[in-house]
């Protein structure tokens, strides 16, 4: 079994070869085959995978497979080699899955396209990309998928690169996960400084008997390593990127955007988990940067108006959660929320994906609307995903892990009152701006016609995925209903369960509030949205204003101009012809400045020269005299 | 002593190179330095008693004979070419 | 007597060259390629035969001595070890690719042309092989002068400013390090007993204490650290790259930088262990301004060969902060560096040259949107601007990060605004793609064509290089290894 | 006098004949080109003799003259570059005067001078050889008296040659005046004997005077540009190489004599000379235009760098030849072409002229840069090693501001012979330049022994050991 | 002794600054022939009656009446003498004199510097002279006539000229040239007398 690794990247990684070099050549038929077909059977590998080690749990823990040894200096050795325990085995499901369905879904959501070929090679080789990222068994190896992923990223954001915003978008989206990777690239040093190692297994072995809990150079490379984390995924203060990224096309988003890549610093803290259980104060910045996050985004979500963006920011707040249930230890929590919210936002893009391109590209929910009766199928399968989102109870997969969170945000050992009124102050508001989505979008008047229906093969991957964002909470119950853990049981082989209170209040309780806060969200939404085509209420000038405020993402993007991006340009602009060019420039001058006033001396005179040689003389004679 | 005299003579026929415009003129004080120099010769000569001084002013006389001749030349030359003997209106050649 | 004979044929082939185009330039360009494919060739057939050698690590692997002037004990040494070995297989393949790249891009002079892009891989070649400094400092100015003509007749319209900055530059350094050379000569002649000599591994014995040891490292270094270029010394830099022609550039960015990098790995530190890690720290220092500065000016220029120049200047500011470090794993990535910035800094210029050609202009204002047009150099362009950010998997990471690895310890504040310089990295680079490939297409006149199949063979193989160094970095790695390893242990 | 002194003098008195025999010839009025002929065969003869009394030197023939190695190396330097410059006389002058033929007269006289120069170890050789290369040359830079400004150069010249010609003397007599002796030995012994005293110093700086001007050292500098530029081609590269040379090696014997590194003074002099020379030569070329004056301002710089050698003592004397040698087979070539260059109305000494010489004249202007390369001291040429050795033997003194300054001008320098070169490359002027085809013998042989001038320039750069060695076994004869 | 000779320094000195005063060429010499003739006592006094002889005749004789001689084939006169009253302006002399003057004084402290010697006569007889130029100097002497021929040959070649449009006063310039050659001819023959 441990042979079969390498395939599940390699197939990925063929169709990405095959495609950006021979792709324009091809006709558009097979270009979809092969670029989902590859997914596709990277997908069925990891089920035979998946199945052969949940019947028997490899040795270790993890199957492993040695590639090639990448390089050996001195005493940092690098090899390129697989490595798949629990924890992966998630990951590489829902990137292998949900990927396949995407790329389904792609191959005909972007057949018109003129750059199909590319677009399919950079999605293989995003796959590709981020299998290694979950599957590496070093740090540097996870780091080299790390950043291929964000190089597919750049590359599909700014997919229509004739649009300059576009680009734009791309660049931020490269640029500000990059302050993030070399932060992560900095821990990777000091971690090597330290344990002399870059093995994630021999790190994890190693870290409790080197490291005291708590000393600064733990807390230091655990907080590298989650400034890596937050740039991935679009915690604050690094989450400006992500809006901007819906630039690339719909698949892109649902795939990159929202189940996978971004959650990879969710990955990378729980992968660590162990170092960072060292350091108490770096798990409190997760969980509070995780609470923050889900705010600030959940706010912003509210008054957005392109159903992508409100998409994105619900995807930073809900990452958000995943922050926040790790920062709290709830490993399993965080994971699971992963794993729900890897299907439910990746049907919320695809879904709107259709909608925008029913409509003429048309993003504004607010010229959306009435499109329940026309397209049926996308209303159900977008009802599913908005359900899921804000949580409804029982009927939703987002319900069974957002409630773990919330539940554990008070009771695990690191949670507080604090954590879970903010994480419950986020349901309220995810239920408010899920059911705003779907009423502006789906209820009242149509405003815009239908251009087209989605194609068979786009529909299916929808109706799988709200298949799944329904069923896939049903594997882990919370404690106190039915005693189903499979999914917790799994990771826990890797992860180390939650460490909980003493005498805690029921958890009937928390539920029950959790609940009524998604229904009161949901009612209100009800009441400010249904039937009325606008938004009257927000003409007021102090809300207005408080909206206009959230909507530009808090302000974040020009903060961030003026205190960086103004300054750089404008020391780079007055630097543009090197000042120091200039010094030699001046030295050139002086030479030629000394030369005029030698010249001055051969002016041909005579006498001139006869002084010259008086001069001389003078000189000699005056220093012996001196002498 | 003799050298004192010697000295004064070569710094008089320097001054009137360097003053005088003329070319001839600047000859002349060239004869004169020429003479200085001789007049040390012989006076070192004396001073050693040897003849190797006078020897040397005759070689000097030869010298400045010769030297002479030709700057004449071209004094003539310059004059055809310039109907001037300013050395200033000689500054054609520089940078 | 293979290394002989790669300098010779270099040499008798830009000679050819000349001749023959006086008849035929088609033969003469022939005669360029096939006399730099030998020479090619030759390291690496003679790999081939002698692999089991190598891999049991000797470090001199192919000497050469004869007498050239034995009065002052000056001979003409020629020998090899491992970091000779790869810097002259970078040499010869970056040579080819020179000639490739000139092939339809010179049309005037063309004899004489190739001999000077032959005469100067010859100087080149020999610096890398030279082991008496007399030598060394011989093939050190052969390299200038063809390279002086090379922009000086056919770069661009700055073409002059910029062949006198480049030399005078090298040449200030290059004649300090004379006035060094001789000082060592004489101070191990008078230690040694009156045994003059020039020879390299007779002057390794030379001890020397203190202040004179400075000085005379010091000599050494600034002709280096103006090759390679160090900031504040970097200013020819710019200029010539820029002005060269395509092939020029190339050989500029890929090669004559790195006989700095070489240089100092070579001589200053083994000759100098003390003295050079008594400025360790502020070389590590102005190292890490290069790093920042250079990013800093690459990001604001709009002339894209300027641009690139920059960014070698940022580039090899990594080098500095490796060597110094005096750490294996740092020294194992510059000579990695060396070798991944030469293949993708060449190949954006090479990149540059081709839409010069196409396009007529330098100004990334004037471009945009060439993806359309072009989709091949595109692609080619992404992996290299990649590869110029550091991204993995392509060489030029694991260079940096072995460098930044091994510099961590010794000065971690450095090392991460080093690190920073990664950032800014990405910042410039992707300013290449975007403003030239990305964006609305320029609809004046024809599009123009994407990559002509000798321009196929260049990029294709430049990017094989790059990847194969990024994925399996081992066999450089372990011919290097003894080098820095005794390098380490002199220390 | 002996028959072995005779010996020894042979190759002088040949040169001394060889002025008479043209004086004959011209008198029998034979054509120039039997002149030119009989005049190269002379020289060769000079040559020859030389090799032929080689194994008898030294011989001293007192109290004027010593023949030794050292007087061999240096004259035989001074015919080598003579046979250059006759040979380029010829086509210079053939078109240009009308009575070519005096010229060589005044040539081998001013040779006869510098000859007499190397061999003297008496201030009245030394006078006597100085005054016969002063008033040769005199005639010889204004020889072209209509044209050029030649007469203006030509009385520059002579004026300030006959000012330092009485500073020379001025300070000989107070030597003699101290020393009782003229010659350099006895003075050497006399001053030993009775110690240092400041008549003598001065008499040093003033024949400094007389020293520096010939060789143009800074500040006695000031006439060498004009006289370059206003001096027919030829004459300007006898003055740059020839006299120069014998002038040095006086020196030199001078400075070995007396022990002159043990005159603080005097090294305090000269090293500030050096100073000035290196940097007052290089910077003025900077921005010169005109050809002529560019080698002038370059001529003092080199022999700035020559004093660096010539202050190492006898360490430098090696080092000194070798530069000379490499110095003059570069500025004749150099020259060789400013002559073929040169029109019947002007000499070619504007930049201008040169501008793309290389794609008219490719050779040619291989020629050059090969003269100009070497000139900036770069290697495959002989202006290298020369450097080198020069620079070698300033390090070995512990000369470190020299050598600094040395190397630090060089890289000023450079940037006037790159402006050269690159004029040389540059793009042609569109107005064709038509080729000269007189005398097609004359201007081939010249040609031809250009090339050989610049193969030698590459042999010298490349193997320079053959021409250290020799030097060597010459200067160990005396 | 020493009264002639301080008699004849001072008037050496006075007339000679009188040469470097003069505008008018012709005074100049003649003045010029007053230093000589007195520069030739102090050889007398020195004890050298030889070159004092010489002085006379080759200096204030031959030299002077070839400067005499181009003065008045120019027809320098009192138009030149008025250009060089309006050269000789104060400005004109003022600096380079004090420079000379300096030089003039650190000479003459370094002169009083050196050992003092008092001044002794002791006559060289032209015996003395001749064998000694025709003896060990002999070589000096042969050169001397090489210097010579070089100064008559450049003198004959300069002195002629091409142009067509000749000056009034150089109509017959061939005789003038053949007076050229000559005069430094004499100078040889004189010390080939003197000799004998």
């Amino acid at each position: 079994m441990d042979q079969l690794l390498a395939y599940i990247p390699a197939f990925p990684l063929l169709g990405f070869l095959i495609l950006s070099l021979f792709g324009r050549n091809l006709p558009k038929q097979l270009i979809g085959v092969i670029g989902a077909g590859t997914v596709c059977i990277a997908a069925l590998i990891t089920i035979v995978v998946g199945i052969a080690f949940l019947q028997t749990t490899p040795e270790g823990g993890a199957f492993s497979q040695l590639l090639w040894s990448w390089f050996r200096v001195g005493n940092l050795s690098i090899d390129i080699s697989l490595r798949v325990d629990a924890l992966t085995l998630v990951f590489i499901f829902i990137i292998t899955f949900v990927g396949a369905l995407i790329h389904i879904y792609s191959a005909f959501f972007m057949w018109h396209d003129r750059d199909y070929a590319r677009f399919f090679a950079s999605m293989n080789l995003f796959v590709c990309a981020m299998l290694l990222l979950v599957m590496a068994d070093n740090l540097v190896l996870m780091y080299l998928g790390w950043e291929g992923v964000g190089l597919c990223s750049y590359l599909l954001i700014g997919f229509w690169y004739e649009v300059p915003s576009n680009c734009r978008a791309a660049n931020k989206a490269f640029l500000i996960t990059r302050i993030g990777d070399t932060a992560l690239l900095i821990g990777l040093f000091l971690l090597f400084q330290e344990l002399g190692t870059l093995n994630i297994p021999g790190i994890l072995q190693r870290a409790p008997d080197y490291f005291a809990s708590g000393s600064s150079n733990i807390e230091l490379i655990t907080i590298l390593l989650l400034v890596g984390g937050m740039g991935k995924s679009a915690q604050m203060p690094l989450q400006t990127w992500l809006p901007d990224a819906m630039a690339g096309p719909s698949p892109v988003s649902a795939l990159i955007h929202a189940a996978t890549m971004v959650t990879a610093g969710v990955y990378l803290i729980a992968r660590m988990h162990v170092l960072f259980q060292l350091s108490p104060v770096t798990m409190a910045i997760v969980a509070i940067i995780g609470a923050i996050t889900l705010l600030v985004a959940g706010c912003s979500a509210l008054v957005q108006t392109d159903i992508k963006r409100i998409l994105a920011y619900s995807t930073i707040s809900q990452i958000g959660y995943m922050f926040l249930a790790l920062g709290i230890g709830a490993w399993s929590a965080a994971i699971f929320h992963f794993f729900t919210h890897a299907f439910f936002k990746a049907l919320l893009f695809l879904a709107a994906g259709v909608v925008i391109e029913a409509l003429h590209h048309e993003h504004n929910i607010f010229m959306m609307g009435g499109l329940r009766k026309r397209m049926p199928v996308v209303f159900f399968t977008f009802l599913a995903g908005a359900a899921a989102l804000s949580a409804l109870p029982l009927v939703s997969a987002g319900f069974f892990s957002k409630d773990a969170i919330l539940w554990y945000s008070w009771s695990a050992a690191n949670g507080n009152s604090f954590l879970w009124l903010i994480a419950l102050a986020g349901a309220f508001i995810t239920a408010l701006y899920s059911t705003r989505l779907m009423l502006v979008v789906f209820w009242g008047e149509m405003k815009t016609p239908i251009h087209e229906q989605p194609a068979q093969g786009m529909v299916i991957p929808l109706i799988v995925l709200a298949f799944f964002s329904v069923a896939a909470g049903f594997i882990e119950w919370p404690h106190n209903m039915v005693h189903l853990t499979l999914f917790s049981d799994h990771v826990q082989k890797v992860l180390p369960e939650t460490v909980m209170k003493q005498g805690l209040p029921s958890e009937y309780l928390f539920q029950a509030i959790a609940a009524f806060m998604t229904f009161a969200g949901v009612y209100m939404g009800y009441m400010m949205y249904y039937g009325k085509p606008g938004v009257r209420w927000q003409q007021s000038p102090g809300l207005s204003a408080t909206r206009e405020f959230l909507f530009s993402g808090w302000k974040f993007d020009q903060l961030y101009q003026f205190l960086f991006v103004k300054p750089f340009v404008f020391i780079t602009r007055i630097n543009k012809s090197d000042v120091i060019d200039r010094m030699y420039n001046g030295i050139a001058q002086a030479s030629l400045r000394l030369n005029s006033w030698f010249s001055i001396s051969q002016n041909g005179s005579l006498r001139l020269y006869i002084v010259g040689v008086l001069a001389g003389i003078l000189f000699i004679i005056t220093l012996q005299l001196l002498l | 002593m003799v050298l004192l005299v010697a000295t004064v003579l070569f710094t008089l026929g320097l001054i009137g190179v360097l003053t005088r415009k003329n070319v001839v003129f600047m000859l002349i004080s060239v004869e004169i330095m020429l003479n200085a120099a001789g007049l040390a010769f012989v006076a070192a000569g004396s001073r050693w008693e040897q003849p190797d001084g006078q020897v040397m002013f005759l070689f000097i006389l030869a010298m400045a004979a010769a030297e002479v001749s030709v700057g004449l030349a071209l004094v003539l030359q310059i004059y055809h070419q310039h109907k001037t003997l300013d050395v200033e209106n000689l500054k054609e050649l520089k940078d | 007597m293979i290394l002989v004979w790669m300098i010779g044929i270099l040499l008798v082939g830009g000679i050819a060259c000349w001749l023959v185009a006086q008849r035929n330039t088609f033969v003469c360009r022939w005669i360029a390629l096939i006399a730099v494919i030998t020479a090619f060739l030759i390291p690496v057939g003679w790999y081939v035969q002698h692999q089991p050698v190598i891999v049991a690590g000797d470090n001199w692997l192919v000497h050469f001595q004869a007498d050239w002037i034995p009065a002052f004990g000056i001979s003409f040494h020629l020998a090899m070890d491992g970091l000779s070995f790869i810097m002259l297989l970078l040499t010869f393949l970056l040579g080819v690719l020179a000639v490739l790249c000139s092939w339809n891009e010179i049309r005037e002079k063309t004899g004489f042309y190739f001999f000077n892009l032959l005469w100067t891989l010859a100087g080149i070649a020999g610096v890398f092989v030279a082991m008496d400094l007399f030598l060394f400092y011989f093939f050190w100015e052969v390299m200038l002068v063809p390279m002086y003509f090379l922009i000086a007749i056919w770069g661009d319209f700055n073409r002059r400013y910029a062949a006198y900055k480049f030399f005078i530059f090298t040449q200030t350094g290059g004649l300090l390090m004379l006035l060094s050379i001789l000082a060592l000569y004489f101070i191990h002649g008078q230690q040694s007993g009156g045994n003059y000599t020039f020879d390299y591994f007779a002057l390794l014995n030379t001890t020397m204490v203190g202040a004179t040891a400075r000085w005379i490292m010091l000599g050494f270094l600034i002709a280096f650290v103006i090759k390679l270029p160090m900031v504040p010394l970097h200013n020819w830099l710019p200029d010539a790259h820029s002005e060269a022609p395509t092939a020029g550039s190339l050989i500029l960015a890929g090669l004559l930088l790195k006989t700095g990098a070489y240089g100092i790995i070579r001589f200053v530190l083994p000759l100098f262990p003390q003295a050079s890690f008594d400025v360790a720290w502020f070389a590590m220092l102005v190292g890490v301004v290069g790093i920042v500065y250079g990013a800093l000016l690459a990001f604001a220029q709009t002339d894209l060969k300027r641009l690139i120049a920059y960014t070698s200047v940022s580039h090899m500011g990594f080098v500095l902060l490796g060597v110094f470090a005096f750490r294996e794993i740092a020294l194992q990535g510059v000579v990695m560096q060396l070798l991944t910035h030469g293949v993708s800094t060449g190949a954006l210029f090479v990149l540059a040259g081709m839409l010069k050609e196409r396009l007529h202009t330098r100004d990334i204002n004037q471009m945009g949107g060439l993806w359309t047009a072009m989709p091949r150099m595109g692609g080619i362009a992404m992996v290299f601007v990649m590869a110029s950010l550091g991204l993995p998997f392509l060489g030029s990471f694991i260079a940096e990060f072995l460098i930044l690895m091994g510099a961590f310890p010794v000065s971690p504040v450095l090392t991460i605004i080093a690190s920073g310089g990664l950032v800014l990295s990405a910042l410039y680079s992707l300013r290449i793609v975007q403003k030239v490939f990305l964006g609305q297409a320029q609809t004046v006149g024809e599009p123009p064509r994407d990559l002509s199949a000798r321009e196929w063979v260049i990029m294709a193989s430049l990017t094989a290089a790059i990847i194969f160094l990024g994925l399996y970095p081992q066999p450089v790695l372990d011919m290097v290894r003894n080098v820095i390893g005794e390098m380490v242990v002199r220390r | 006098m002996t028959y072995q002194q005779y010996l020894a003098l042979l190759p002088f008195i040949i040169l001394a004949t060889a002025a008479i025999v043209v004086i004959l010839l011209i008198a029998f009025r034979q054509s120039h080109t039997v002149i030119q002929v009989t005049g190269f065969m002379m020289m060769c003869g000079v040559v020859l003799a030389m090799w032929y009394v080689r194994d008898t030197l030294p011989r001293e023939i007192p109290p004027l003259f010593v023949v030794d190695g050292f007087a061999a190396l240096f004259t035989g330097l001074i015919i080598f570059s003579v046979l250059v410059v006759g040979l380029l006389s010829y086509i210079y002058f053939e078109e240009r005067e009308e009575n070519p033929k005096e010229y060589y007269i005044l040539l081998f006289l001013a040779t006869l001078g510098a000859a007499v120069l190397t061999i003297s170890r008496h201030f009245i050789s030394l006078f006597i050889g100085l005054e016969l290369l002063s008033v040769s040359l005199y005639a010889l830079i204004a020889y072209l008296r209509n044209r050029n400004n030649a007469v203006e150069a030509g009385v520059k010249y002579l004026v300030l040659a006959a000012l330092s010609s009485a500073f020379l003397l001025f300070g000989m007599a107070l030597i003699y005046m101290e020393t009782g002796s003229m010659e350099f030995s006895a003075i050497a012994r006399a001053i030993d004997a009775a110690g240092m005293s400041v008549l003598f110093v001065m008499g040093i700086g003033l024949i400094v005077v007389a020293i520096g001007f010939k060789l143009a050292l800074v500040p006695f500098h000031l006439w060498a540009a004009d006289v370059y530029q206003g001096a027919p081609a030829p004459v300007t590269a006898f003055i740059a190489t020839v006299s120069k040379i014998g002038v040095f090696a006086v020196l030199v014997r001078f400075a070995e004599a007396i022990h002159l590194e043990t005159y603080p003074l005097a090294v305090t002099i000269f090293t500030v000379i050096a100073i000035a020379c290196m940097i007052v030569g290089n910077i003025l070329a900077l921005m010169q235009q005109n050809v002529k004056r560019l080698l002038a301002y370059s001529s003092i710089a080199h022999f700035g760098y020559l004093l660096v050698a010539f202050l190492s003592g006898e360490a430098g004397v090696g080092a000194a030849v070798f530069y000379l040698l490499a110095y003059s087979i570069t500025l004749l070539s150099a020259f060789g072409i400013i002559t073929l260059l040169s029109t019947q109305r002007r000499d070619a000494d504007d930049l201008s002229g040169y501008r793309g010489l290389f794609w008219r004249s490719p050779l040619m202007a291989a020629i050059f840069t090969v003269a100009l390369l070497s000139l900036a001291g770069i290697p495959l040429t002989a202006g290298f090693p020369a450097k080198f050795f020069i620079l070698t033997a300033g390090v070995q003194q512990n000369m470190w501001l020299l050598a600094i300054v040395l190397v630090l001008t060089s890289v000023i320098g450079l940037y006037y012979y790159l402006r050269i070169i690159s004029t040389l490359f540059a793009a042609p002027p569109l107005t064709p330049v038509k080729e000269r085809t007189l005398h097609p013998f004359f201007y081939f042989a010249t040609y031809a022994s250009l090339v050989v001038l610049m193969c030698l320039l590459a042999w010298i750069g490349v193997y320079p050991g053959f021409i250290v060695e020799n030097v060597r076994e010459f200067l160990l004869i005396h | 002794m020493s009264t002639l000779f301080y008699i004849s320094s001072l008037v050496a000195i006075a007339s000679t600054i009188m040469v470097i005063t003069r505008y008018h060429p012709v005074h100049a010499l003649l003045f010029l022939a007053v230093s000589f003739l007195s520069v030739g006592m102090i050889f007398l006094s020195l004890g050298a009656p030889f070159v004092a002889a010489l002085e006379v005749i080759v200096y204030a004789g031959a030299i002077i009446v070839l400067f005499i001689f181009v003065v008045m084939m120019l027809n320098l006169g009192r138009e030149t003498a008025q250009q060089e009253k309006e050269w000789l302006k104060p400005k004109v002399w003022v600096v380079p004199s004090i420079l000379v003057l300096i030089l003039l004084a650190e000479m003459t402290i370094l002169l009083f510097q050196g050992p003092d010697q008092a001044m002794q006569v002791s006559v060289v007889d032209p015996r003395k002279v001749a064998l000694s130029l025709y003896g060990e100097y002999i070589i000096a002497v042969e050169l001397t006539g090489f210097l010579l021929m070089a100064g008559i040959v450049g003198a004959a070649h300069i002195g002629k000229h091409q142009r067509k449009e000749l000056h009034r006063f150089l109509q017959n310039g061939e005789e003038e040239k053949a007076r050229q050659l000559r005069e430094p001819e004499s100078v040889t023959n004189e010390q080939t007398v003197l000799h004998d």
